[in-house]
C-alpha cells in the first residue's frame, strides 16, 4: 500500500527518509559485494527488479476499484533475500512513483520502510521459521506472502497515524481509523496474494525451476 | 510496450529541456507545496504546475486529468479517516468539520501535480543520470537503468501472456483469476532470469566486464529558464507566507 | 449472411499515447475458408486479431460474430472466445503450465468441462497436431516448433469455429513450416475457419483461399488470393512483393519445376 | 594462411543436461567474404557462433583467429571480441540502454576509447545502418526492425574485422529485409567479413559467396553457394529445399521474370 505523494507532512517525510537511508545503504553495500564476486549477478538482480515492478503493475483480481496490487514482497524476499531487496525495492518504488504515480518522491522514504524493508523481512522471517518448523512449503509460502503484505499495511497505517494523530484518542485511535479503513481493501488483497504465491511456487516447482529450498540470486 | 506517463514524457514539448531545469522547477515547487500552509500555498502551487504542464509542456488536458485523478482512491480513503474522530462515545465527525482532511487533500494534490509535472516531461532515465552527476554511486544508477530496461521487456511479456490466458478463458471469476495470475508470474520469473542470462552473453560480445559505461547526452542549461523558475518560486513563497 | 462467421466493420484503435493502429478497418471472415491477413510489420495485424476475439475494444466500429456484436460483458466474452480461438505469435507467451497435457487442458477446464471430458479434448487436440507423444513432457524442454504446436493445441482443445493465428510460421524452418502447413490444411478440411496473419506473400499464396491486404491500419483490398496478390500496384503500395510463382504464372513449386526447371 | 581470418576445427560441445550440439564441426571463414551457415532449426548454428567469439568453450577442438588459438584469458577474450563481433538473433538480448546512442556507445567505451572517439564511432555506426535520426530515441519504443539495426550498430561501433550475425533477417518483412541486406552488402564492400546463420535457402543463395551446410552439429559441406545449394541430395539430407531460383537456373528474381515471366 503506497502512501501517495504529498500526503505526509514535511517533517514526517524527512524523518522517514532518514530511517530508510541505512537500509538502502546496506542494500547497496550488499549489492556491491555480490557484484564484485559475480559480475553477472548484476543482470539477474536487475531482472528481478524489473520482475518486481511488473508484479506490482499487475492488478490482483479480488478487489475491484481499489488502487492496490500485489507488492511481490513475499516472493521477492523468499527468492532473493531481504537485504538486497531493500535496494531493489527502493528503485522499483521510485519507478512506480515516476511511471505510475503510485507513491511519491516525498513519501518514498516512508514507503521504502513499509514495503522494501519491513514487508520483506517479515516474509523472510516467517519463511525461515516455517521451514525450520518443518511446515509444508505451500503453507510457509502462503503465510510469508500474506503476513508480509499485512505487515506492510500495518506499518503504513502506523505511519499515517503518527502523522495524523486523532484529536481525541491520539495515535491509538488514529491507527484504529486508518487500519480499519484500509483493512477493507488490504486484508482480502493479502489473502489473494498468499493464494497466488502458492500457485506460483507450485508451478515453479513443477517446471523444475525451484527445488524445495528457495533459490538465491 | 509503454506506460502512459512514459509515452507522454518521451513526446512532451519539454523533452529536450535540460533535466536540471525541469528538476529545479518541479522539485522546488514540491518543496513549497509541502512547506507552505495549504491555503494558499498548495493552491498557488497547483496553479503554477497545471499552467506549466498544460500551457508550457503542452500535455493534453485529458491525459493530464486522468493522471491527476489516478491516486484519488488513496486520497479519499485516507482523508475519510481524518474527517472522523474516535472518542469515548465512539466515532464522530471531526470537530473541525473536516478542515484538516481538506487541507491534506489540497496539499497532496499540489505535491502530486509537481511529481506528475516532472514525470510527464522527463523520462525516468534522465533523472537517474542526473542523480549520477550529483554523486549517486554508479552501481546504483546502473542497476536502476538496467531495471528500467527489464521492466518494459517483462511488462510486454506479461501483457502478452495475459492476453493468451484470456483467449483461453482464464481471468474469469476469482478462482480462475488466482490460478491465471499464479501461472503468469511463474512463467515470467524464469523468463526474467533467462533474459538476464542471454543479455549477459550479448553484452559479453561487446566487452562487458561488469560495469556498464555509456555516453550520456550532454544538455545545456538555460540560465534564463532557471532564473525565471527561481523568481516564480520566490513569488509563490512570498505570497504564501504573506497571506498566512 | 450466415456464411459470414466473423466481421470487422470500420474498426478504429489507437494505443494509449501512441499512433493509430487501426484506422477504419473492414474485414470479412467467411465460414470454412482460409483467410490470410497480409501486410508489412507494424501494419496492425496483431492488433486486429486481438480485436477479433474481444481482447481489445475498438474506439469506433464493431466486430460481429454471426452477424451480431456479441458485446463485452463477461458472459458475452466467454461465449465469443469459445467460438473464436487465438494463437499468438510467440509460443513462449502462451504455454504456461508445467506439462504439455496440463497446458492444453487449461482452456477446456476453464470452459467448465469435467476432468474426464477435458482429458478427451486434450488427447484429441494433441492428436490433431501430431504431438500425442509429447503429452507428459515438460513444456520448458520443448523445441520452438514443438512449443508452437502445443500452443495451437491449447486453442484447438476448446473446439473453436474460427481459429486466429498470428504469424504461425514465423521462426520455423522449411521442415517445421511444411509440417505446420499440413496440420492447418487438415484443420481447414475438418471445417475450422482459419485466419492467419503473415508478411510472407509466398505463404499467403500457397495457403489461403482469400487474402486481405493490409497497410497502415486499413484493408487495401480483400478478395481471392490470386486476384489480390497479382495486383502489382496494390502489393507495392503495401510494401510487399508479388509472389514469384504467381509472376511466373504457376500455382506451385512443382509446376514451376516441371515447366521451367533445368532437370 | 593469411586469408583465413577465423577457423573452427573439430569443435565438440554439449549443453549441460542436453544432447550434443556440436559434433566435430569444421568451418573456415575467409577474409572479406560472405559466408552463410545454413541449416535447420536446432542444428547448432547459434551454438557455433557463440564459439566463434569465445563465449562458449569447446570440449574438444579449437577456434583459431588468424591461424592461432587466442586462448580464453580475460585479455585474450577482449582482443578476440574486438576483432570478431556478434549480433544475436533477438535484439533484446543485446540492446540494454535506455537510449539508442547510449547503447551503441557501450562497445567503444569498453575498448577504452575516449568519449570523443566513442561519440565518433557511434555516429559512424548509426550512419552505416541508416538510423542516425534514432540516436536520442528510447530503445523500448523502437520497432523490431529498428531495434535489430541498433543491435548491429552496437557491434559495428567496435569496428570488428569479422561480424557474426545470427538469423539477421528473421522476423523482418520484405522491406525491412531488403533494407538490411543493403546495409550488409555495403559492410561487405567496405571490407568486413560477414558470417550469417539462416535456415532460409533463398537468403543464403541471394546473399552469400560461400555456404556451409549444417546438420546435427556438423558441417556437411562448405563451398561456393551455387555448388553447395545445387546439390539436391545434400540439401535434402539437411532437411532443406534447393532454392527455386537455382533450380530454375537463374541468379535472381529479375532474371527469372525476364526469362519466364508472364508480362
Amino acid at each position: 500500500m503506497h502512501i501517495m505523494e504529498g500526503f505526509l507532512p514535511a517533517a514526517h517525510a524527512v524523518a522517514w527518509s532518514c530511517v530508510a537511508v541505512p537500509f538502502v545503504a546496506a542494500g547497496a553495500w550488499k549489492l556491491k559485494k555480490i557484484v564484485v564476486e559475480r559480475p553477472e549477478a548484476r543482470l539477474q538482480l536487475a531482472a528481478a527488479g524489473g520482475f518486481a515492478f511488473v508484479l506490482s503493475a499487475l492488478k490482483l483480481p479480488s478487489v475491484t476499484g481499489s488502487c492496490s496490487h500485489p507488492t511481490g514482497t513475499g516472493l521477492g524476499a523468499v527468492l532473493f533475500g531481504p537485504s538486497v531487496m531493500a535496494l531493489l525495492g527502493s528503485i522499483v518504488l521510485l519507478f512506480q512513483a515516476l511511471l505510475l504515480a503510485h507513491g511519491g518522491l516525498t513519501t518514498l522514504g516512508a514507503n521504502i520502510v513499509s514495503m522494501a524493508v519491513v514487508g520483506p523481512w517479515v516474509a523472510y522471517g516467517l519463511w525461515r521459521a516455517s521451514t525450520a518448523l518443518g511446515l509444508p512449503m505451500a503453507v510457509g509460502i502462503a503465510l510469508a506472502a500474506t503476513l508480509g503484505d499485512l505487515a506492510t499495511y500495518v506499518v503504513t497505517s502506523a505511519q499515517l497515524a503518527l502523522a495524523f494523530p486523532d484529536p481525541v484518542s491520539g495515535f491509538v485511535g488514529a491507527f484504529g481509523k486508518f487500519a480499519g479503513i484500509f483493512a477493507l481493501t488490504q486484508v482480502p488483497l493479502a489473502i489473494a496474494e498468499g493464494l497466488v504465491t502458492v500457485v506460483v511456487i507450485n508451478a515453479l516447482v513443477g517446471r523444475g525451476f525451484l527445488k524445495t529450498e528457495g533459490v538465491k540470486a | 510496450m509503454s506506460l502512459a506517463i512514459d509515452r507522454l514524457a518521451q513526446s512532451s514539448r519539454w523533452r529536450r529541456r535540460s533535466t536540471t531545469e525541469k528538476a529545479v522547477l518541479a522539485l522546488g515547487l514540491l518543496a513549497l507545496a509541502l512547506a507552505l500552509p495549504p491555503w494558499p500555498g498548495a493552491v498557488l502551487v497547483l496553479l503554477v504546475t497545471w499552467t506549466a504542464a498544460l500551457a508550457g509542456a503542452r500535455i493534453g488536458w485529458r491525459d493530464w486529468l486522468r493522471l491527476v485523478a489516478a491516486p484519488l482512491g488513496f486520497a479519499l480513503t485516507g482523508a475519510a479517516a481524518l474527517a472522523v474522530e474516535i472518542g469515548p462515545d465512539g466515532v464522530a465527525l471531526a470537530r473541525d468539520g473536516g478542515r484538516a482532511a481538506l487541507s491534506v487533500i489540497l496539499r497532496a494534490a499540489a505535491a502530486l501535480s509537481c511529481l506528475l509535472l516532472l514525470a510527464v516531461t522527463t523520462p525516468a532515465p534522465d533523472l537517474v543520470r542526473g542523480a549520477r552527476r550529483l554523486g549517486l554511486s554508479p552501481e546504483i544508477t546502473e542497476m536502476a537503468l538496467l531495471i528500467w530496461r527489464f521492466l518494459f521487456l517483462l511488462l510486454e511479456s506479461a501483457i502478452a501472456i495475459r492476453h493468451a490466458q484470456e483467449a483461453r478463458l482464464g481471468w474469469r471469476g476469482f478462482r480462475r483469476s488466482i490460478r491465471s495470475l499464479g501461472l503468469l508470474v511463474a512463467l515470467l520469473l524464469p523468463r526474467a532470469l533467462d533474459r538476464a542470462r542471454r543479455l549477459e552473453t550479448g553484452l559479453a560480445a561487446r566487452g562487458f566486464d561488469g560495469s556498464l559505461p555509456m555516453l550520456s547526452p550532454r544538455q545545456t542549461v538555460s540560465t534564463y529558464f532557471i532564473a525565471a523558475t527561481l523568481g516564480l518560486q520566490a513569488a509563490v513563497l512570498g505570497v504564501g507566507l504573506w497571506w498566512s | 449472411m450466415v456464411e459470414l462467421s466473423l466481421e470487422a466493420c470500420g474498426l478504429v484503435f489507437s494505443w494509449p499515447g501512441g499512433g493509430r493502429a487501426l484506422d477504419g478497418l473492414d474485414l470479412a471472415v467467411r465460414r470454412g475458408r482460409r483467410l490470410a491477413v497480409l501486410g508489412p510489420n507494424g501494419a496492425g495485424k496483431s492488433t486486429l486479431l486481438l480485436h477479433l476475439n474481444g481482447t481489445l475494444r475498438p474506439e469506433a466500429g464493431e466486430v460481429r460474430v454471426d452477424g451480431a456484436a456479441p458485446g463485452y460483458g463477461r458472459a458475452a466474452l466467454a461465449g465469443w472466445r469459445k467460438r473464436v480461438g487465438l494463437v499468438m505469435q510467440d509460443p513462449d507467451d502462451q504455454v504456461f503450465a508445467a506439462t504439455v497435457a496440463e497446458d492444453v487442458s487449461f482452456g477446456p477446464l476453464n470452459l467448465g468441462l469435467s476432468e474426464a471430458e477435458a482429458a478427451m479434448r486434450v488427447a484429441e487436440a494433441l492428436d490433431a497436431l501430431g504431438i500425442a507423444d509429447l503429452a507428459e513432457r515438460a513444456t520448458h524442454h520443448l523445441s520452438f516448433g514443438q512449443k508452437k504446436r502445443v500452443a495451437i493445441a491449447g486453442a484447438l482443445a476448446m473446439r473453436p469455429e474460427v481459429l486466429l493465428l498470428d504469424e504461425p510460421l514465423a521462426g520455423l524452418d522449411h521442415r517445421g513450416g511444411m509440417l505446420l502447413q499440413g496440420v492447418l490444411a487438415r484443420l481447414a478440411e475438418a471445417g475450422t475457419t482459419l485466419v492467419l496473419t503473415t508478411h510472407d506473400v509466398d505463404l499467403a499464396y500457397a495457403f489461403a483461399d482469400e487474402v486481405a491486404l493490409f497497410s497502415n491500419g486499413r484493408t487495401l483490398r480483400q478478395g481471392e488470393a490470386a486476384a489480390v496478390l497479382g495486383d502489382r500496384a496494390l502489393t507495392e503500395a503495401a510494401g510487399l512483393e508479388t509472389p514469384l510463382l504467381l509472376e511466373l504464372g504457376v500455382r506451385d513449386r512443382a509446376e514451376a519445376l516441371a515447366r521451367f526447371g533445368r532437370r
